[in-house]
């Protein structure tokens, strides 16, 4: 789904990412673990196309996507949530989704202006896919609130869902348990885990709660100032002594 | 379209409709069409503003262009009116896009002064080579539609509100879509809308266009009504007006557009009564409004009828 | 939210006033004359003295017992210098006052943009602006009079002064609004007429603060004399310009140079400039036997003692169009076709304009014969001969 | 051929230093507040006039005159900023841009009232021949406006780099919330600003008028030059706007000069465009710091 070959970024002198590789099953959930700073959030821009890389190659779907824009790549079928929540905070949560069916969706400004019938039509279905979304990630109760105005866990949801209106072949949560409670991070998991299983979605993410990590990871790699120190199974990795060095020397986590 | 949009839509009509029966002459319904023109431009620049967060201080500009190169077409060239006007608003797009693509790299302030220096550059060239220079030109025709030529004020009083009432539908039908939604969530962050898959640089495009063909028909509308025109109607000033209607009357909704438009239109001529003051009254009037009723009115009476009926939501 | 809500009910309260206010009812024997003037915006350099000049005059004739035993009122609307006002407010004067006739608008486009109306309306306008275009073609102006001199006038009397003192080749520097414009044009199309060669055509802004530029062009072009037209401060910038640059060659200003004020805001590097002006400047220096230095004379004095200052050219054109409908009125009374045709039948009148001969050909009236030209010496007008 | 090139120099840097005195005071305030003061132009208008009445009217003598005109334009710089700034406290920037544009309105109106409509002017500092340089003139006045000029940026140096309000002022400029956490009255720093940009206005104001004289309304037309000026210098940046201001006077000059007159304003404006295009913070500003803020 997936391949990273040599994936290089420096920021003003500085090397964030250094020859970074690696590849990702289709319908595997990845995980990419590491300390604060290792590059996990340049490595996600990087692969998104937000930032693109400076030396290397992103192939996603067996194309190659550096290069060309985020729209682009999003439009592809790859999706996102954010570290720092980017919601649409003046659109209710419904609206938030359905903008997440723009990239399937065709209607311009005349179109929608004159209300032509493909349009209309365009938008019922967006509108009842959008509300399956919601209830798939259980929101629909929240359906015509602001998204502003939902507790931090539910937005996060929110992201995945408004990720998951796009239909992506391949899903990026940037930290998407951060600020969650103990209950919501194992509802997270679980969400997690039936999008990979009934959806088919290939899935990588960067997290810091290890319990999240091991549980629902088939693959996880692990950063360490720009490079991969280690890459394999949960179980692998809770043994590899490099890693927990790296831990250990900088993170009290 | 909500039910809201639709109570406030039949009302306006109904009081279009009314109008020349509950006014003796002409002169209500003159304020009436410049109330009118000056609505088209502010529905535009709300849209632009309001939805896409896109500042413009040249909206002059291009209701200078559909003014100037549909009069011109039609005198010169012995176009028919109507497709005069449709040819304006298509220069108008084209130079639209010939602001977007230096303006959309630029944000806020940078913005505005861009937009500015546009709608400028417009005045100066309709000042050196628009026919007639700074005096500029008159005997203008008339619109003429399916054989009918709207000279008279009630004529052209009702062919004008029912342009305006089409454009407020097509714009409300606009943002109440994939489009609308495309444009606020813009707004909201750029960054989430690229991963949507979100072309911002076109939709910015396309908003600033369909901002400029709001402008320019507005611009041709007035030219063809009044059937003189000199480039002083088309200067900052009015980019400054414009700005100033859709204010007052609330960025965030289209009818905030259509009710700045028609205050600032009317306020100048109930002002008349205080002559040499009226300079005075106006700028304290809009100090005060511009103070206390930041949201703009229509956002404002919007709050007050939802809090009086308790209920939450209708938005536009 | 107090505060909000009185406003907002305050703002609500004079929408509704508005609406249904019906004009201030008259006393039914008042004439009632229009008058659409730039009180305020760019223009309002003209309104001002227009607007003094309107408000004397009136008080003056109803002093005097009005006409006929009927006052007059002038009711005096402010166009903000913009054509979109000038309409409105014609509107409101024709429709709410029901006005006889109309006096101004101050500017060009204004008058341009309310010919339509005046003419569907049917009630004559006397403007107080000067281009060519507001009364022709005389055919589609059928209801439209203006009292200050035609540009081609002003610049016939500058080209003749110039050639008989041998000067051939000049640069001319315009300011780009409706009146510099107007001007503009009017040099350009009497020079090949006249014999003149204009090198240089330079233009500024009514806002500019420095036009050394563009006259060393027109050194530079080998000019043999400057000619700047326009209104405002910019023809005194010029002027200081000229002076500092010393040129070496003659400045002439246009007919909107004559107001005293503007040799004070010289200086002394108005000494020498020549311009050709309407004889109500130089009142003083005329012979006592020239028809119009009676009526200067009045005008002046009492302008001056009402408002410390002058009425300039622009103040006189205000006056001469609103007597032109009083004394229509006096002759034939408040019927708005017989003003029409009275107007249009004016022979050999004296205003401050110049002397006034109207026919159905010429809605002005007017020709050289209306300017001398002055020279400023000792910070003072003198007739050149 | 080389004289008439030095004298639209000479013209263009008479026209630039008044926009570059302009451009200053929109950064002053720009810089503690993110908002742009459409009546900066009205500042400058109130200098000149203001300077005419105590000169020509009241008759006093002339730094007693300036004096009094710097330190009552500051006062209308006060009772603006308390009166229509502070109550609108954090509401949105457009909203404040668009109260500075209404009271630009409302100043105009009572400038036209007190004054009138006609153009004022006064002597220049020093009465005298203009200088000669190679054949081209410059009017002592424009060295006047240049020194000025130049005096109204070195003090606004020290002010800002040298005093604790300055320092005070500067820390709001970069992050209003920090500058509070820090205990920074940053209300009175708003004031403050004010306060300065009028008196710098005014101070621009004084300077000019000799040259291209002042009448009520002249306040927009200065305000949307200053306003270019800033802007292509980079908006916030002190020295950027005196660079912009003389970058657009003499490009309007050159233009006007070799090109054609008619087209000065408009050449000039494209070229400002062109350069936001390839820099679109301005020549000096940092496109970093300008992502910062959000106008």
């Amino acid at each position: 789904m997936l391949e990273l070959n040599g994936i290089s970024k420096e920021f003003g002198g500085v090397r964030a990412l250094s020859n970074v590789s690696f590849t990702v099953k289709a319908g595997s959930v990845s995980a990419l673990i590491g300390p604060n700073g290792a590059g996990k959030s340049t490595l996600l821009n990087a692969i998104s196309g937000i930032d693109p890389p400076d030396q290397g190659e992103v192939v996603f779907a067996g194309e190659r996507v550096n290069g060309l824009s985020p729209m682009t790549i999003a439009r592809r079928g790859l999706s996102r949530t954010f570290q720092h929540l980017e919601l649409f905070g003046d659109m209710t949560v419904l609206e938030n989704v359905i903008v997440g069916r723009n990239a399937r969706t065709k209607a311009g400004f005349l179109a929608s202006g004159l209300r032509l019938p493909f349009a209309l039509r365009e938008e019922r279905e967006s509108r009842k896919t959008s509300e399956e979304i919601l209830d798939y990630i259980k929101l629909s109760h929240h359906r015509d609130d602001l998204a502003s105005n939902l507790p931090i866990g539910e937005q996060r949801v929110l992201e995945i869902g408004r990720a998951l209106a796009t239909e992506p072949k391949l899903l990026l949560l940037d930290e998407p348990a951060a600020g969650l409670n103990m209950r919501e991070t194992r509802d997270l998991g679980e969400l997690i885990k039936r999008i990979r299983t009934e959806k088919g979605i290939t899935i990588i993410l960067v997290e810091h709660d290890m319990d999240l990590v091991m549980s629902i990871s088939d693959a996880i790699t692990v950063l360490n100032f720009g490079e991969v120190i280690a890459r394999g199974t949960p179980l692998e990795i809770q043994k590899n002594p490099l890693v927990i060095a790296a831990y250990l020397g900088d993170e009290e986590a | 379209m909500g039910r809201g949009n639709f109570m406030a839509l039949a009302l306006m009509l109904l009081g279009v409709a009314g109008m020349p029966f509950l006014t003796s002459g002409s002169y209500a319904l003159t304020v009436g069409i410049f109330a009118g023109i000056n609505a088209l431009v502010a529905i535009g620049l709300c849209i632009l503003m309001g939805s896409a967060g896109q500042v413009s201080l040249g909206q002059a500009g291009f209701y200078g262009i559909g003014a100037y190169v549909s009069s011109v077409l039609s005198i010169k060239f012995g176009l028919p009116v109507a497709l005069s006007m449709i040819a304006a608003m298509a220069v108008a797009s084209f130079a639209a896009v010939l602001l977007a693509v230096p303006a959309l790299r630029l944000k806020g302030h940078y913005l505005a002064v861009a937009t500015l220096g546009f709608g400028e550059i417009i005045n100066v060239l309709l000042n050196e080579w628009g026919p007639g220079g700074p005096s500029g030109f008159g005997d203008i025709p008339h619109l003429t539609l399916f054989g009918y030529t709207l000279s008279s004020t009630t004529a052209n009083f009702y062919f004008i509100w029912i342009c305006v009432a089409a454009v407020i539908i097509f714009s409300l039908n606009i943002l109440n879509s994939r489009t609308g939604r495309s444009l606020r969530a813009i707004h909201g962050s750029e960054t989430a809308s690229i991963a949507m898959g979100l072309d911002i640089v076109a939709l910015k495009m396309k908003v600033f266009i369909l901002s400029a063909v709001y402008a320019s028909f507005a611009g041709a509308l007035y030219a063809h009504y009044v059937t003189f025109i000199s480039p002083s109607s088309f200067n900052l000033f009015y980019s400054v007006l414009a700005l100033m209607m859709v204010v007052l009357g609330g960025i965030t909704n289209v009818w905030g557009g259509v009710a700045g438009a028609i205050i600032i239109t009317i306020l100048p001529e109930l002002l008349r009564k205080f002559e040499e003051f009226d300079v005075l009254v106006y700028g304290l009037i809009l100090t005060l409004s511009l103070l206390f009723l930041r949201k703009g009115i229509v956002p404002l009476l919007i709050e007050k009828a939802v809090r009086l009926k308790g209920g939450s939501g209708a938005r536009a | 939210m107090n505060l909000k809500r009185s406003l907002l009910l305050g703002m609500t309260g004079v929408f509704a006033a508005g609406l249904f206010a019906t004009t201030a009812l008259a006393a039914p024997d008042t004439i009632k004359i229009g008058a659409i003037i730039s009180v305020t915006g760019p223009a309002s350099f003209l309104g001002e003295p227009e607007k003094n000049t309107l408000v004397m005059l009136q008080d003056q004739i109803n002093k005097a017992g009005g006409i006929k035993g009927k006052n007059i009122q002038v009711i005096i609307e402010d166009s903000k210098s913009d054509e979109t006002q000038a309409v409105l407010a014609a509107k409101k004067l024709l429709e709410k006052d029901n006005v006889i006739a109309i006096v101004g608008p101050s500017t060009t486009g204004e008058s341009m943009a309310l010919v339509p109306i005046m003419n569907a309306a049917k009630t004559p306008l006397v403007s107080c602006a000067a281009g060519a275009p507001i009364t022709n073609p005389v055919g589609d102006r059928e209801w439209i009079f203006k009292t200050p001199q035609y540009d081609t006038s002003a610049v016939e009397a500058i080209y003749t002064y110039m050639k008989k003192h041998g000067i051939t080749k000049i640069g001319i520097i315009t300011i780009s609004t409706g009146f510099g414009d107007a001007g503009k044009k009017a040099l350009q199309e009497l020079a090949p007429k006249m014999g003149m060669t204009i090198v240089a055509d330079e233009k500024y802004g009514p806002k500019d603060s420095d036009m050394t530029t563009q006259l060393t062009k027109i050194k530079a072009a080998g000019a043999q004399a400057v000619i700047n037209w326009s209104v405002g401060p910019g023809q005194v910038v010029v002027t200081k310009n000229w002076h500092s640059l010393k040129m070496g060659i003659p400045l002439y200003h246009s007919h909107g140079w004559g107001s005293k004020k503007n040799i004070e805001l010289a200086g002394k590097a108005a000494e020498g400039v020549i311009a050709p002006l309407g004889r109500l400047v130089v009142w003083d220096k005329l012979s006592d036997t020239h028809p119009q230095k009676a009526l200067l004379k009045k005008f002046e004095t009492d302008y001056k003692a009402l408002y410390k200052s002058e009425p300039g050219t622009f103040g006189g054109h205000a006056y001469d169009s609103l007597m032109m409908v009083v004394e229509a009125i006096k002759a034939v009374g408040p019927d708005k076709k017989k003003i029409r045709d009275y107007v249009e039948g004016i022979k050999k009148m004296p205003g401050t304009g110049g002397i006034y001969n109207m026919s159905a050909k010429d809605h002005c009236g007017l020709d050289m014969s209306a300017f001398e030209m002055v020279i400023v010496k000792n910070g003072d007008w003198e007739i050149l001969k | 051929m080389f004289t008439v090139f030095l004298q639209f120099l000479f013209s263009g840097l008479t026209v630039g230093a008044v926009y570059a005195l302009v451009g200053m005071g929109f950064n002053i305030i720009y810089n503690s507040t993110s908002i742009i003061n459409m009546a900066q132009g009205e500042f400058v208008v109130i200098g000149g006039l203001l300077m005419w009445f105590f000169t020509e009217s009241v008759k006093l003598p002339f730094f007693l005159a300036a004096g009094l005109t710097i330190l009552s334009a500051g006062l209308v710089g006060l009772l603006m900023e308390r009166l229509t700034i502070r109550p609108l406290k954090s509401a949105d920037l457009l909203l404040m841009i668009m109260v500075t544009i209404a009271v630009s309105i409302l100043m105009r109106g009572v400038l036209m009232f007190k004054f009138g409509k006609d153009p004022y002017t006064y002597a220049p500092f020093t009465e005298g021949e203009p200088f000669t340089v190679a054949g081209a003139v410059i009017q002592q006045q424009t060295l006047w406006v240049i020194g000025v000029t130049a005096c109204c940026i070195v003090m606004l140096y020290i002010f800002f780099n040298k005093t604790m309000m300055g320092k005070a002022m500067r820390a709001c400029a970069v992050d209003t919330t920090a500058a509070k956490l820090v205990g920074i009255n940053v209300s009175r720093v708003v004031m403050i600003s004010f306060v300065l940009s009028a008196m710098v206005g005014a101070i621009g104001g004084i300077a000019i008028t000799p040259i291209s004289l002042m009448e009520y309304d002249k306040g927009p037309m200065l305000a949307v030059k200053g306003f270019c000026a800033a802007i292509m210098g980079g908006l916030g940046r002190g020295r950027g706007a005196v660079i912009g201001g003389f970058a657009i006077g003499i490009l309007e000059s050159m233009t006007a000069g070799y090109l054609h007159s008619g087209m000065k304003d408009a050449v000039a404006l494209v070229i400002m465009l062109a350069i936001l295009f390839f820099r679109p913070a301005g020549l000096f500003g940092s496109v970093a710091m300008s992502r910062l803020r959000k106008f």
